[in-house]
């Protein structure tokens, strides 16, 4: 189970996009003409919480599903999805996951078998209990990813997931980014318990808790729950602790997150953390980490360039779809 | 071959047939394995399809929703039942969130089946009598069915799980042990979207779906007698519905009655009124005029009911008064 | 905390009472011609787990609350709700409770402080919440049970509102009557673990599990958390292990119900139970619950006369009060 | 004094001074206390009326509409924000089966107010801009509400949260800092169930609610050019629904346009449609037109939205049809 330096590296090398990525997100939002915007709507980022969804991505294989929440694009990108798609996602393109129909986060894509997100916060739980349980009836060892947030988990239907996973010994890995926030709202304000991962036991599945800012930590503890269900032993919840780094949108200015609170977890950032375990393993040096920025700024640039040239959606096709033949 | 049956058999039928017709077919929920659902709709198919295909689950309707919307997604056509359509006030974020907008935002099908009991006049009080089907055809991406004889409970329910859609099958229950007609033994589609005209008439078109068909036949019969001769519509879907026929039939007569269960304001008898109008207003001959439940919750006292429910009078009245312009 | 000899004593009256109540309604059910019913509808009996209800609300003082399930006619006659009433519910008369808009055990009466019950199970969990956070802002200190079966455990709302009590330290004392069964679900198909009651530790709450069938261990049990809760210390959630003895409702036989398990359980009738421990404390003998069996039939005969005789609900009045003046 | 809000600070005068005069009043919801709201209507609430009045709650739909039903039956009046509309679906079942029915069940009634911003334009997607109006006119017991001005936003709000019965108060988002108007310093209600007539006109009766009354305005201005004089009704409630303006403005006019942003098949049109033609058949000089949004999932794309939306050019073109009659 031990990460070997290519997987580190690769590891390494999708903290490092995603955080590209999103910050160029974040500058777009930010410095773009709310006249003539480039992003429809507001950016939602994973910064300082890429470990959540690349670790736990990671774990993987080629069948497996995610149902990703809406701070999931390390995962995504980790499942194949391409910063192109991305970004013509954010811009609203035709040729975009949702062809222009939803935007920014709110997007799937089956034939990568990403599940999607909806708004509503834990909906897409039992809609990977439904993977779950289709695989297990064509005797596929699939194993799903459901993740969901701290302010996610006092939605019913997670609980209804939860435990309707553990009836049915679902191939289901339920992931909880702790990240201490949902908008405005600390989890204090959310529940009286110290680790959602403790009502595991409640729906008699393993529960776990790990360091969310520490990719391999992540990797490590979601791939145990991963292997579990695809022996056929059932759900596990794993939850993540991080910390919410920006606003809970890039209009949030998130004045009501203490300032020592963020002084806190700045310290623990997941990006600086792998550098360091990278460094202190002699798998890689400053400059190689400065390479990887240069290459993923590069292609973040090149994806933006691309994606702005795609067209946008045609009001002819707006009605198609809604119906499948 | 063509026997009677009853309605609830026919539902049967259409689903063991079809389970054998295709392994991708499944039925699942509260009490539908062993106990064979609490009105005997699945009674024998555990027996013939084993615990993997028919299989109880927990209390929980979002969740029964939620792996429906998943494993059709993985390429199974699951039929879940919802034990009295009631209940799907506690699983309307699935159905109306992720189901309906599934295709048109993600662009992968979504072929599940809810079937839902529903209807009054049994005397079992407003948490099991409710008539919701007008709430899902405000819902582009859902279809919305609702058979009134045994032949269109099987071919309706056939066409429903062959769909690539979200489908909500209200079947009556009120209909499952009352009433009785021809049905082939083999397996047929009724198409969706396709009303039929259950009697001619020359002098008003009554369109009605589900249990309200059998007070407009007593209604038909009394108002021959007095020279009145009422063509009746039997919708059958709602969602898409058949605005052909509809028009067809009221181009002969210039007279409409729409006729549902349902409380009548803001049922869905003022979708197909308000439809009449806009496409034939020409043919106008008298208002058109909407029979519908009383605008309280559904009292159980057999008095009460009764008097809550539409009744042959508000038929007959209506007619007469239609004559006179 | 111990309990008199009086008030053990008026414990195993409720009990005697409820068990009376009960037999006769099934009685009732049984026999009437369902041509000219006397009740309405099914009964829905809680025939060997009296304890659980009649023990919990012993524990009530006058300005609490509280809100039952459909198997809580015990804590509805402790609550000082009378067989008279609870008959006229059954009879969908024009006096009783719900004016015979609603039957049988969907019934409320908030003079009594008796909040109702609607059949969507564990729907009225967060209701009681309300009650609690309204006593709060009164500062009154006031207690609320809040009654759910092991069924009712597996829909979202129960788990949306004890996170809810928890995080706002509301005075509710959660109750679940695990009977083993809903409908013909066992609990081992409803969730995996041993004890609904370990899911209070992920709220934050005390759970508690007691011998359902030992109305003074309920009593006890209960006792404890209402304590509790009028301290200020928040809500709690005790389980009280019960068995079902009877159908889900009058209509079913049960037969999906082991015969063992039935054996096993009858020989702990919480009404014997009580029996032997007043025999073994001297406080009655024989002659004594001859005489209160006696007394309680007695008094439902008398109550069913009353009953009867009260007028049915009148349609002139069938839409009053859908909206308060 | 009246003087020139906006549409949101119209909603949080109302609140704030009814809050004032009646310490049975209190808001609640996610994000609501510190932070204002995630569209900052209860900003500084907190500060004013404290912790205890102004609360943020964990991300729990069901049960937040749980705890109203529950406050407001013990004496208080709540007055819930759901954060967005959309997420209603998550809370249909305490809206519906307990709020809309209790007092008719029980007798007690259930005065809760519930805060939802409802609607399009912002590009915000499916799951942010719907329209769910419709369902909750078909439910009787509820009230809906929907201000189109500032002044209504407050009067109409002060009377929502007076009125003993479950309102439903569809606040419109899009109109927030968009629409400012003439509002009076001092509390007053603008009563429920009563539309209004906004402009006069002798040739066609234009009814709407809510934000499209200002694509109602432009369209009369264009209109009045060829001219053709738009009546202009805003409907304010659309449970109950002010007959009386309708029929008496169409009495004089004989036309009549319905527009509103829902989509237009089962939409509320199709209510007001109906009654017209039901009522005042004799005055009918032409079609009933419904305009309302396209029969898709709520595309996020502007270009697509707007596509979507019903349009000025739909208005102009009916009203031009309408009086070739
Ligand atoms: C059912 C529902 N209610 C309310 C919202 C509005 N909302 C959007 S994000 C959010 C907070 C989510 O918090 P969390 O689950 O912790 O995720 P995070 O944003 O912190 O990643 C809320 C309340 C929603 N999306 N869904
Ligand atoms: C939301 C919902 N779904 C389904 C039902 C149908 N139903 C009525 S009782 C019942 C079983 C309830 O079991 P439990 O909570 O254990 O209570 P018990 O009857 O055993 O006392 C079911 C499924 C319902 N009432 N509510
Ligand atoms: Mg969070
Ligand atoms: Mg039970």
């Amino acid at each position: 189970m031990s990460l070997t330096k290519t997987e580190l590296l690769e590891l390494y090398k999708y903290l490092r996009l995603t955080r590209t990525l999103e910050d160029w997100i974040y500058t777009i939002c930010v410095h773009q003409d709310p006249k003539q915007p480039l992003i429809i709507g507001k950016g939602y980022l994973s910064t300082g919480q890429e470990a959540v969804s690349v670790g736990a991505a990671y774990t993987l294989e080629k069948g497996d599903w995610l149902a990703q929440s809406h701070r999931d694009f390390g995962a995504l990108l980790v499942r194949g999805m391409t910063v192109d798609e991305l970004l013509a996602q954010y811009f609203s393109k035709a040729a975009s996951p949702t062809k222009g129909r939803d935007a920014n986060v709110h997007l799937g894509n089956t034939s990568k078998h990403v599940l999607g997100f909806i708004s509503h916060m834990g909906a897409m739980m039992p809609v990977a209990n439904g993977i779950a349980w289709g695989a297990k009836c064509r005797k596929n060892p699939t194993v799903v990813l459901a993740f969901f947030g701290d302010g996610a988990s006092s939605q019913g239907v997670v609980h209804e997931a939860m435990n309707y996973a553990a009836v049915f010994k679902l191939s289901v890995v339920f992931i909880c980014n702790n990240n201490r926030w949902a908008i405005s709202t600390p989890v204090k304000e959310q529940f009286t318990i110290e680790n959602i991962a403790d009502r595991a036991a409640g729906y008699g599945m393993p529960g776990a808790v790990c360091d969310g800012n520490n990719v391999v930590e992540v990797f490590e503890t979601v791939k145990k729950a991963v292997d579990r269900a695809r022996k056929g032993e059932g759900p596990s919840l794993v939850e993540c602790k991080t910390m919410r780094m920006t606003g809970h949108g890039t209009h949030d200015m998130a004045k009501y997150v203490p300032e020592d609170e963020l002084e806190h977890w700045k310290k623990r950032d997941p990006i600086q953390n792998m550098e360091n375990y990278l460094k202190e393993k002699k798998f890689a040096d400053d400059a190689y980490f400065k390479k990887v920025v240069a290459d993923m700024k590069k292609e973040v640039e090149e994806a933006t360039e691309k994606a702005k040239q795609m067209p946008g959606p045609k009001v002819e096709n707006e009605s198609r779809d809604v119906y499948a033949p | 071959m063509p026997r009677e049956i009853w309605y609830a058999d026919a539902i049967r039928e259409a689903l063991s047939q079809e389970m054998r017709r295709d392994d991708a077919v499944y039925v699942f929920g509260e009490d539908v394995a062993a106990y064979g659902g609490v009105f005997g709709i699945t009674k024998d198919l555990l027996a013939e399809f084993g615990p993997v295909r028919v299989r109880n689950t927990p209390l929980s309707e979002a969740a029964i929703i939620g792996e429906a919307i998943g494993a059709a997604i993985y390429g199974l056509r699951p039929v879940p039942e919802i034990q009295f359509a009631d209940f799907l006030t506690t699983a309307v974020s699935p159905i109306v969130d992720i189901a309906a907008s599934y295709h048109y935002r993600i662009g992968t099908p979504v072929p599940i089946t809810i079937r839902a009991p529903s209807g009054g006049a049994l005397r079992i009080g407003h948490f099991h009598s409710k008539c919701l089907e007008a709430w899902f055809t405000h819902v582009p991406g859902l279809k919305v069915v609702v058979p009134a004889t045994a032949y269109d409970a099987k071919g309706l329910l056939v066409a429903s799980i062959r769909d690539n859609n979200p489908v909500i099958y209200f079947e009556q229950k009120k209909l499952y042990r009352e009433i009785k007609d021809d049905v082939p033994d083999e397996l047929y589609t009724v198409p969706l979207g396709k009303a039929v005209v259950r009697r001619e008439g020359k002098d008003i078109t009554l369109i009605t779906y589900g249990s309200p068909l059998y007070l407009a036949y007593q209604a038909a019969k009394q108002l021959e007698k007095k020279g009145i001769g009422l063509e009746i519509i039997d919708l059958r879907t709602l969602q898409p519905y058949d605005r052909e026929t509809i028009l067809t039939s009221f181009k002969k007569t210039n007279r409409a009655i729409i006729l549902h269960e349902a409380p009548k304001i803001g049922g869905f008898g003022a979708e197909i009124a308000s439809m009449i109008v806009e496409e034939s207003f020409d043919q106008l001959a008298a208002p058109i005029v909407r029979i519908g439940a009383k605008q309280t919750p559904i009292p159980t006292n057999p008095v009460l009911e009764d008097n809550y429910l539409p009744s042959l009078k508000d038929v007959i009245d209506a007619a007469e008064r239609l004559m006179q312009y």
